[in-house]
Protein backbone atom coordinates (compact mmCIF):
# COMPACT_ATOMS: atom_id res chain seq x y z
CA UNK A 1 0.00 0.00 0.00
CA UNK A 2 1.37 3.37 -0.89
CA UNK A 3 0.17 5.86 1.22
CA UNK A 4 1.39 9.86 0.26
CA UNK A 5 -0.18 12.35 2.37
CA UNK A 6 -0.22 16.36 2.67
CA UNK A 7 -1.54 17.49 5.66
CA UNK A 8 -2.37 21.30 7.01
CA UNK A 9 -3.42 20.01 9.98
CA UNK A 10 -1.40 18.45 13.09
CA UNK A 11 -1.69 14.59 13.18
CA UNK A 12 -0.65 12.05 15.38
CA UNK A 13 1.89 9.92 13.70
CA UNK A 14 1.76 7.05 16.32
CA UNK A 15 -1.85 6.68 15.21
CA UNK A 16 -1.10 6.66 11.51
CA UNK A 17 1.91 4.52 11.55
CA UNK A 18 -0.40 2.09 13.65
CA UNK A 19 -3.27 1.84 10.89
CA UNK A 20 -0.53 1.17 8.33
CA UNK A 21 1.29 -1.58 10.21
CA UNK A 22 -1.95 -3.15 10.37
CA UNK A 23 -2.52 -2.86 7.25
CA UNK A 24 0.19 -5.31 6.11
CA UNK A 25 -0.41 -8.70 8.19
CA UNK A 26 3.09 -10.78 7.13
CA UNK A 27 5.35 -8.15 7.21
CA UNK A 28 8.44 -9.02 8.69
CA UNK A 29 9.85 -5.45 10.16
CA UNK A 30 8.28 -1.84 9.77
CA UNK A 31 10.65 1.20 10.49
CA UNK A 32 8.86 4.75 10.93
CA UNK A 33 10.95 7.93 11.22
CA UNK A 34 8.91 10.76 12.93
CA UNK A 35 10.51 14.47 12.37
CA UNK A 36 9.21 17.13 15.33
CA UNK A 37 9.49 20.71 15.10
CA UNK A 38 12.56 21.58 17.65
CA UNK A 39 11.89 24.46 19.87
CA UNK A 40 16.36 25.22 20.55
CA UNK A 41 17.85 28.35 19.48
CA UNK A 42 14.62 30.41 20.37
CA UNK A 43 12.21 29.18 17.44
CA UNK A 44 8.87 29.72 18.28
CA UNK A 45 7.07 28.55 15.26
CA UNK A 46 7.90 26.66 11.82
CA UNK A 47 5.81 27.37 8.56
CA UNK A 48 6.22 25.02 5.62
CA UNK A 49 5.09 26.00 2.24
CA UNK A 50 4.55 23.99 -0.55
CA UNK A 51 3.50 24.25 -4.48
CA UNK A 52 0.52 21.76 -4.70
CA UNK A 53 1.14 20.93 -8.28
CA UNK A 54 4.27 19.68 -7.77
CA UNK A 55 4.92 18.63 -4.01
CA UNK A 56 2.31 16.03 -3.31
CA UNK A 57 2.94 14.36 -6.96
CA UNK A 58 6.43 14.56 -6.01
CA UNK A 59 6.29 12.91 -3.04
CA UNK A 60 4.19 10.10 -4.68
CA UNK A 61 6.96 9.68 -7.61
CA UNK A 62 9.45 8.72 -4.62
CA UNK A 63 7.01 6.86 -2.37
CA UNK A 64 6.74 4.87 -5.88
CA UNK A 65 10.69 4.72 -6.18
CA UNK A 66 11.65 3.75 -2.75
CA UNK A 67 8.63 1.02 -3.07
CA UNK A 68 10.41 -0.37 -6.19
CA UNK A 69 14.02 -0.30 -5.05
CA UNK A 70 13.57 -2.31 -1.60
CA UNK A 71 10.66 -4.36 -2.61
CA UNK A 72 8.49 -3.47 0.09
CA UNK A 73 5.10 -4.29 0.92
CA UNK A 74 3.86 -0.69 1.89
CA UNK A 75 5.41 2.54 2.42
CA UNK A 76 3.40 6.06 4.08
CA UNK A 77 4.73 9.44 3.63
CA UNK A 78 2.96 11.97 5.48
CA UNK A 79 3.66 15.58 5.42
CA UNK A 80 2.76 19.14 7.29
CA UNK A 81 2.26 22.41 5.67
CA UNK A 82 1.28 25.35 6.91
CA UNK A 83 2.54 26.84 10.33
CA UNK A 84 3.72 24.33 13.04
CA UNK A 85 4.75 24.76 17.03
CA UNK A 86 7.72 23.38 18.52
CA UNK A 87 6.97 19.29 19.44
CA UNK A 88 4.38 19.23 16.68
CA UNK A 89 5.16 16.65 13.62
CA UNK A 90 6.41 17.66 10.56
CA UNK A 91 6.59 14.46 8.78
CA UNK A 92 5.92 10.61 9.45
CA UNK A 93 7.99 7.91 6.85
CA UNK A 94 6.55 4.14 7.57
CA UNK A 95 7.71 1.38 5.68
CA UNK A 96 6.81 -2.16 6.04
CA UNK A 97 8.99 -4.86 4.40
CA UNK A 98 9.68 -8.10 4.78
CA UNK A 99 13.20 -8.24 6.18
CA UNK A 100 14.44 -5.11 8.12
CA UNK A 101 17.14 -4.48 6.11
CA UNK A 102 14.37 -2.86 3.32
CA UNK A 103 12.67 -1.23 5.93
CA UNK A 104 15.49 0.71 7.81
CA UNK A 105 17.02 1.26 4.36
CA UNK A 106 13.60 2.74 2.80
CA UNK A 107 13.10 5.05 5.61
CA UNK A 108 16.54 6.83 5.48
CA UNK A 109 16.14 7.19 1.87
CA UNK A 110 12.64 8.49 1.83
CA UNK A 111 14.07 10.97 4.34
CA UNK A 112 17.07 11.70 2.63
CA UNK A 113 15.43 12.69 -0.23
CA UNK A 114 12.44 14.39 1.12
CA UNK A 115 14.76 16.51 2.53
CA UNK A 116 16.70 17.77 -0.58
CA UNK A 117 14.22 17.04 -3.55
CA UNK A 118 10.58 17.44 -1.87
CA UNK A 119 9.07 21.09 -2.76
CA UNK A 120 9.35 22.52 0.66
CA UNK A 121 10.18 25.75 1.97
CA UNK A 122 10.38 26.31 5.70
CA UNK A 123 10.65 29.73 7.40
CA UNK A 124 10.97 29.65 11.14
CA UNK A 125 9.56 32.34 13.72
CA UNK A 126 11.96 33.95 16.10
CA UNK A 127 11.45 37.10 18.58
CA UNK A 128 12.04 39.22 15.53
CA UNK A 129 10.32 37.94 12.83
CA UNK A 130 10.35 35.24 10.14
CA UNK A 131 13.30 33.97 8.14
CA UNK A 132 13.49 31.33 5.43
CA UNK A 133 15.33 28.40 5.84
CA UNK A 134 18.33 28.06 3.55
CA UNK A 135 19.18 24.75 1.94
CA UNK A 136 22.06 23.04 3.66
CA UNK A 137 24.61 20.99 1.86
CA UNK A 138 25.14 18.42 3.58
CA UNK A 139 21.61 17.26 2.85
CA UNK A 140 22.50 17.14 -0.94
CA UNK A 141 25.40 14.86 0.43
CA UNK A 142 23.18 12.76 2.30
CA UNK A 143 21.16 12.20 -0.86
CA UNK A 144 24.33 11.28 -2.66
CA UNK A 145 24.86 8.14 -1.07
CA UNK A 146 22.21 6.38 -2.69
CA UNK B 1 -3.98 37.59 -18.35
CA UNK B 2 -1.57 34.59 -17.07
CA UNK B 3 -0.71 34.10 -13.13
CA UNK B 4 2.84 34.19 -11.89
CA UNK B 5 3.13 32.28 -8.94
CA UNK B 6 5.77 32.99 -6.18
CA UNK B 7 7.62 30.24 -3.93
CA UNK B 8 9.67 30.63 -1.05
CA UNK B 9 11.18 34.02 0.00
CA UNK B 10 10.96 35.09 -3.69
CA UNK B 11 7.12 35.98 -2.14
CA UNK B 12 8.67 37.65 0.20
CA UNK B 13 10.13 39.91 -2.65
CA UNK B 14 7.31 39.99 -4.71
CA UNK B 15 5.42 41.24 -1.40
CA UNK B 16 2.81 38.69 -2.87
CA UNK B 17 2.47 35.02 -3.26
CA UNK B 18 1.34 35.50 -6.94
CA UNK B 19 1.00 38.41 -9.30
CA UNK B 20 -1.21 38.44 -12.50
CA UNK B 21 0.32 39.30 -15.86
CA UNK B 22 -0.28 40.04 -19.81
CA UNK B 23 0.34 37.17 -21.76
CA UNK B 24 3.45 36.60 -24.01
CA UNK B 25 7.20 36.04 -23.89
CA UNK B 26 8.67 35.44 -20.96
CA UNK B 27 11.38 37.77 -21.35
CA UNK B 28 8.93 40.78 -21.82
CA UNK B 29 7.01 39.57 -19.06
CA UNK B 30 9.80 39.79 -16.84
CA UNK B 31 10.12 43.56 -18.09
CA UNK B 32 7.02 44.39 -16.59
CA UNK B 33 8.09 43.43 -13.22
CA UNK B 34 9.67 45.26 -10.77
CA UNK B 35 13.58 45.34 -11.17
CA UNK B 36 14.47 44.11 -8.03
CA UNK B 37 11.68 40.85 -8.74
CA UNK B 38 12.81 40.10 -12.10
CA UNK B 39 16.26 39.88 -11.22
CA UNK B 40 15.49 37.70 -7.84
CA UNK B 41 13.31 35.83 -10.68
CA UNK B 42 16.20 34.91 -13.10
CA UNK B 43 18.81 33.57 -9.88
CA UNK B 44 20.01 30.06 -11.82
CA UNK B 45 19.09 28.29 -9.06
CA UNK B 46 15.18 29.15 -9.23
CA UNK B 47 13.55 26.28 -11.26
CA UNK B 48 10.69 26.71 -13.25
CA UNK B 49 7.13 25.15 -13.82
CA UNK B 50 4.84 26.09 -16.27
CA UNK B 51 1.26 24.83 -15.72
CA UNK B 52 2.87 22.14 -12.82
CA UNK B 53 5.29 20.81 -15.18
CA UNK B 54 9.18 21.66 -14.90
CA UNK B 55 10.45 23.71 -17.72
CA UNK B 56 14.28 23.16 -18.75
CA UNK B 57 14.51 26.12 -21.12
CA UNK B 58 12.94 28.89 -19.65
CA UNK B 59 14.04 31.14 -22.48
CA UNK B 60 11.66 29.86 -24.91
CA UNK B 61 8.19 30.27 -22.53
CA UNK B 62 5.78 32.05 -24.38
CA UNK B 63 2.59 32.74 -21.60
CA UNK B 64 -0.57 32.32 -22.49
CA UNK B 65 -3.72 33.44 -20.99
CA UNK B 66 -4.51 31.21 -18.64
CA UNK B 67 -1.15 29.84 -17.74
CA UNK B 68 0.47 29.43 -14.20
CA UNK B 69 4.39 30.14 -13.85
CA UNK B 70 5.68 29.23 -10.99
CA UNK B 71 9.25 30.32 -9.66
CA UNK B 72 10.83 27.80 -7.44
CA UNK B 73 13.76 28.56 -5.06
CA UNK B 74 16.05 26.08 -3.58
CA UNK B 75 14.12 24.33 -0.91
CA UNK B 76 15.22 24.30 2.49
CA UNK B 77 17.12 21.49 4.38
CA UNK B 78 16.86 20.74 8.06
CA UNK C 1 16.16 7.72 28.94
CA UNK C 2 17.19 4.43 28.36
CA UNK C 3 14.26 1.98 28.74
CA UNK C 4 15.05 -1.77 28.11
CA UNK C 5 12.59 -4.74 28.58
CA UNK C 6 12.44 -8.25 28.48
CA UNK C 7 8.42 -9.12 27.70
CA UNK C 8 7.92 -12.72 28.56
CA UNK C 9 3.87 -11.41 27.32
CA UNK C 10 2.65 -9.81 23.94
CA UNK C 11 2.90 -6.08 23.29
CA UNK C 12 1.73 -2.93 22.10
CA UNK C 13 4.83 -1.69 20.00
CA UNK C 14 2.89 1.70 19.14
CA UNK C 15 2.16 2.36 22.22
CA UNK C 16 5.25 1.85 24.10
CA UNK C 17 6.97 3.90 21.04
CA UNK C 18 4.79 6.54 21.61
CA UNK C 19 4.92 6.77 25.25
CA UNK C 20 8.58 6.75 24.81
CA UNK C 21 8.64 9.52 22.25
CA UNK C 22 6.39 11.57 24.25
CA UNK C 23 9.05 11.69 27.07
CA UNK C 24 11.51 13.17 25.02
CA UNK C 25 9.78 16.58 24.45
CA UNK C 26 11.96 18.73 22.27
CA UNK C 27 13.23 15.74 19.76
CA UNK C 28 13.95 16.50 16.53
CA UNK C 29 13.55 12.78 15.21
CA UNK C 30 12.52 9.39 16.11
CA UNK C 31 13.53 5.94 14.54
CA UNK C 32 11.24 2.92 15.53
CA UNK C 33 11.09 -0.45 14.42
CA UNK C 34 9.40 -3.15 15.07
CA UNK C 35 9.95 -6.63 14.00
CA UNK C 36 7.04 -9.50 13.95
CA UNK C 37 6.95 -12.65 13.39
CA UNK C 38 6.75 -13.50 9.72
CA UNK C 39 4.11 -16.78 8.61
CA UNK C 40 5.77 -17.81 5.65
CA UNK C 41 7.17 -20.84 4.89
CA UNK C 42 4.55 -22.39 6.84
CA UNK C 43 5.55 -21.45 10.22
CA UNK C 44 2.88 -21.53 12.65
CA UNK C 45 5.16 -20.21 16.22
CA UNK C 46 8.25 -18.99 16.52
CA UNK C 47 10.21 -19.53 20.41
CA UNK C 48 12.75 -17.26 21.98
CA UNK C 49 14.45 -18.76 24.89
CA UNK C 50 17.50 -16.69 26.68
CA UNK C 51 19.75 -16.86 29.48
CA UNK C 52 18.34 -14.09 32.05
CA UNK C 53 21.73 -13.68 33.78
CA UNK C 54 23.25 -12.21 30.49
CA UNK C 55 20.43 -11.41 28.14
CA UNK C 56 19.10 -8.16 30.03
CA UNK C 57 22.28 -6.98 30.66
CA UNK C 58 24.04 -7.60 27.20
CA UNK C 59 20.83 -5.16 26.04
CA UNK C 60 21.12 -2.70 28.49
CA UNK C 61 25.18 -2.27 27.31
CA UNK C 62 23.93 -2.05 23.83
CA UNK C 63 21.66 0.33 24.65
CA UNK C 64 23.87 2.46 26.36
CA UNK C 65 26.51 2.08 23.79
CA UNK C 66 23.98 3.35 21.07
CA UNK C 67 23.20 6.07 23.11
CA UNK C 68 26.27 7.27 23.53
CA UNK C 69 27.92 7.11 20.24
CA UNK C 70 24.78 8.63 18.54
CA UNK C 71 24.04 10.89 21.49
CA UNK C 72 20.74 10.14 21.64
CA UNK C 73 18.22 11.59 23.85
CA UNK C 74 16.77 8.47 24.62
CA UNK C 75 16.27 4.68 23.52
CA UNK C 76 14.45 2.17 24.15
CA UNK C 77 14.65 -1.63 23.54
CA UNK C 78 11.67 -4.48 24.11
CA UNK C 79 12.51 -7.61 23.33
CA UNK C 80 10.08 -10.97 23.44
CA UNK C 81 10.80 -14.26 24.93
CA UNK C 82 8.64 -17.42 24.73
CA UNK C 83 6.28 -18.50 22.37
CA UNK C 84 5.20 -15.88 19.69
CA UNK C 85 2.94 -16.47 16.36
CA UNK C 86 3.02 -14.76 13.20
CA UNK C 87 2.09 -11.05 13.55
CA UNK C 88 3.32 -10.71 17.14
CA UNK C 89 5.70 -7.97 17.55
CA UNK C 90 9.09 -10.06 18.33
CA UNK C 91 11.22 -6.77 19.02
CA UNK C 92 10.80 -2.81 19.10
CA UNK C 93 13.67 -0.37 19.00
CA UNK C 94 13.16 3.18 18.80
CA UNK C 95 15.90 5.90 19.39
CA UNK C 96 15.00 10.08 19.74
CA UNK C 97 18.07 12.52 18.69
CA UNK C 98 18.16 16.09 18.21
CA UNK C 99 19.05 14.86 14.19
CA UNK C 100 17.63 12.27 11.94
CA UNK C 101 20.98 10.62 10.88
CA UNK C 102 22.01 9.95 14.42
CA UNK C 103 17.96 8.37 15.56
CA UNK C 104 18.12 6.50 12.05
CA UNK C 105 21.80 5.15 12.62
CA UNK C 106 21.16 4.02 15.92
CA UNK C 107 18.28 2.03 15.26
CA UNK C 108 19.91 0.40 12.52
CA UNK C 109 23.40 -0.26 14.39
CA UNK C 110 20.99 -1.53 17.66
CA UNK C 111 19.05 -3.46 15.41
CA UNK C 112 22.53 -5.21 13.96
CA UNK C 113 23.55 -5.89 17.20
CA UNK C 114 20.52 -7.64 19.24
CA UNK C 115 20.50 -9.89 16.01
CA UNK C 116 24.40 -11.00 16.02
CA UNK C 117 25.24 -10.33 20.06
CA UNK C 118 22.21 -11.00 21.89
CA UNK C 119 21.73 -13.87 23.78
CA UNK C 120 18.63 -15.06 22.27
CA UNK C 121 18.20 -18.86 20.78
CA UNK C 122 15.11 -19.05 18.52
CA UNK C 123 13.34 -22.32 17.30
CA UNK C 124 10.19 -22.32 14.78
CA UNK C 125 7.62 -24.85 14.55
CA UNK C 126 5.97 -26.07 11.75
CA UNK C 127 3.77 -28.90 11.24
CA UNK C 128 6.48 -31.57 12.23
CA UNK C 129 7.68 -30.07 14.92
CA UNK C 130 10.35 -27.75 16.43
CA UNK C 131 13.43 -26.88 14.64
CA UNK C 132 15.90 -24.48 15.63
CA UNK C 133 17.35 -21.23 13.82
CA UNK C 134 20.84 -21.54 12.96
CA UNK C 135 23.20 -18.49 12.88
CA UNK C 136 23.43 -16.72 9.79
CA UNK C 137 26.38 -15.03 7.78
CA UNK C 138 24.23 -12.47 7.06
CA UNK C 139 24.06 -10.91 10.35
CA UNK C 140 27.48 -11.26 10.91
CA UNK C 141 28.42 -9.19 7.92
CA UNK C 142 25.42 -6.66 8.88
CA UNK C 143 27.15 -5.79 12.38
CA UNK C 144 30.77 -5.67 10.69
CA UNK C 145 29.22 -2.51 8.97
CA UNK C 146 29.53 -0.49 11.95
CA UNK D 1 26.17 -29.60 44.17
CA UNK D 2 26.80 -27.33 40.99
CA UNK D 3 24.39 -26.68 37.80
CA UNK D 4 25.05 -27.00 34.25
CA UNK D 5 22.42 -24.64 32.20
CA UNK D 6 21.90 -25.99 27.94
CA UNK D 7 20.72 -23.17 26.12
CA UNK D 8 19.19 -23.52 22.70
CA UNK D 9 19.97 -26.71 20.51
CA UNK D 10 22.00 -28.08 23.50
CA UNK D 11 18.98 -28.40 25.73
CA UNK D 12 17.64 -30.79 23.03
CA UNK D 13 20.77 -32.62 23.09
CA UNK D 14 21.14 -32.54 27.34
CA UNK D 15 17.11 -33.67 27.22
CA UNK D 16 16.76 -31.06 29.58
CA UNK D 17 17.68 -27.29 30.30
CA UNK D 18 19.58 -27.76 33.32
CA UNK D 19 21.62 -30.57 35.23
CA UNK D 20 22.89 -30.69 38.53
CA UNK D 21 26.42 -32.00 38.76
CA UNK D 22 29.00 -32.64 41.95
CA UNK D 23 31.12 -29.81 41.90
CA UNK D 24 34.95 -30.23 40.78
CA UNK D 25 37.18 -29.87 37.60
CA UNK D 26 34.78 -29.12 34.68
CA UNK D 27 37.34 -31.61 32.50
CA UNK D 28 36.15 -34.04 35.41
CA UNK D 29 32.44 -32.96 35.19
CA UNK D 30 32.06 -33.89 31.48
CA UNK D 31 33.16 -37.20 32.08
CA UNK D 32 29.62 -38.01 34.47
CA UNK D 33 27.96 -36.91 31.37
CA UNK D 34 26.24 -38.70 28.32
CA UNK D 35 29.10 -38.99 25.66
CA UNK D 36 27.19 -37.05 23.03
CA UNK D 37 26.43 -34.07 25.40
CA UNK D 38 30.24 -33.84 26.39
CA UNK D 39 31.34 -33.89 22.29
CA UNK D 40 28.37 -30.97 21.85
CA UNK D 41 29.54 -28.98 25.56
CA UNK D 42 32.77 -29.13 24.12
CA UNK D 43 32.09 -27.50 20.54
CA UNK D 44 34.53 -24.54 19.98
CA UNK D 45 31.73 -22.21 19.20
CA UNK D 46 30.03 -22.84 22.17
CA UNK D 47 30.80 -19.90 24.48
CA UNK D 48 30.67 -20.45 28.71
CA UNK D 49 29.49 -18.88 31.13
CA UNK D 50 30.31 -19.12 35.35
CA UNK D 51 27.81 -17.27 37.62
CA UNK D 52 26.86 -14.86 34.99
CA UNK D 53 29.99 -13.85 33.31
CA UNK D 54 31.34 -15.11 30.20
CA UNK D 55 34.87 -17.19 30.75
CA UNK D 56 37.56 -16.91 28.65
CA UNK D 57 39.72 -20.01 29.41
CA UNK D 58 37.25 -22.87 29.84
CA UNK D 59 39.83 -25.42 30.44
CA UNK D 60 40.77 -23.98 34.35
CA UNK D 61 37.45 -23.97 35.21
CA UNK D 62 36.81 -25.86 39.12
CA UNK D 63 33.34 -26.03 39.91
CA UNK D 64 32.22 -25.34 43.69
CA UNK D 65 28.88 -26.15 44.87
CA UNK D 66 26.35 -23.58 44.78
CA UNK D 67 28.23 -22.14 40.76
CA UNK D 68 25.83 -21.83 37.50
CA UNK D 69 27.59 -23.11 34.64
CA UNK D 70 26.12 -21.98 31.62
CA UNK D 71 26.61 -23.76 27.48
CA UNK D 72 25.52 -21.30 24.96
CA UNK D 73 25.60 -22.06 21.14
CA UNK D 74 25.67 -19.48 18.50
CA UNK D 75 22.55 -17.32 19.01
CA UNK D 76 20.46 -17.39 15.94
CA UNK D 77 20.02 -15.00 13.84
CA UNK D 78 17.39 -13.76 11.34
Amino acid sequence: MIDVRLLDQSFNPGQLAGLFSQAHPGLGGVCTFVGEVRGEGGVEALELSHYAPLTLPGMKALAQRAAVRFDLMGILIVHRTGVMLPGEPIVCVSAAASHRRAAIDATDFVMDHLKSDSWFWKREKKGAGWTWIEPRGDDYAAKERW
Amino acid sequence: MALLVFLGRLADVAGAGQRAVEPGPLAEVLTTLPPALAIALLDERVRIALNGELVSEPEAIMLEPGDELAFLPPVSGG
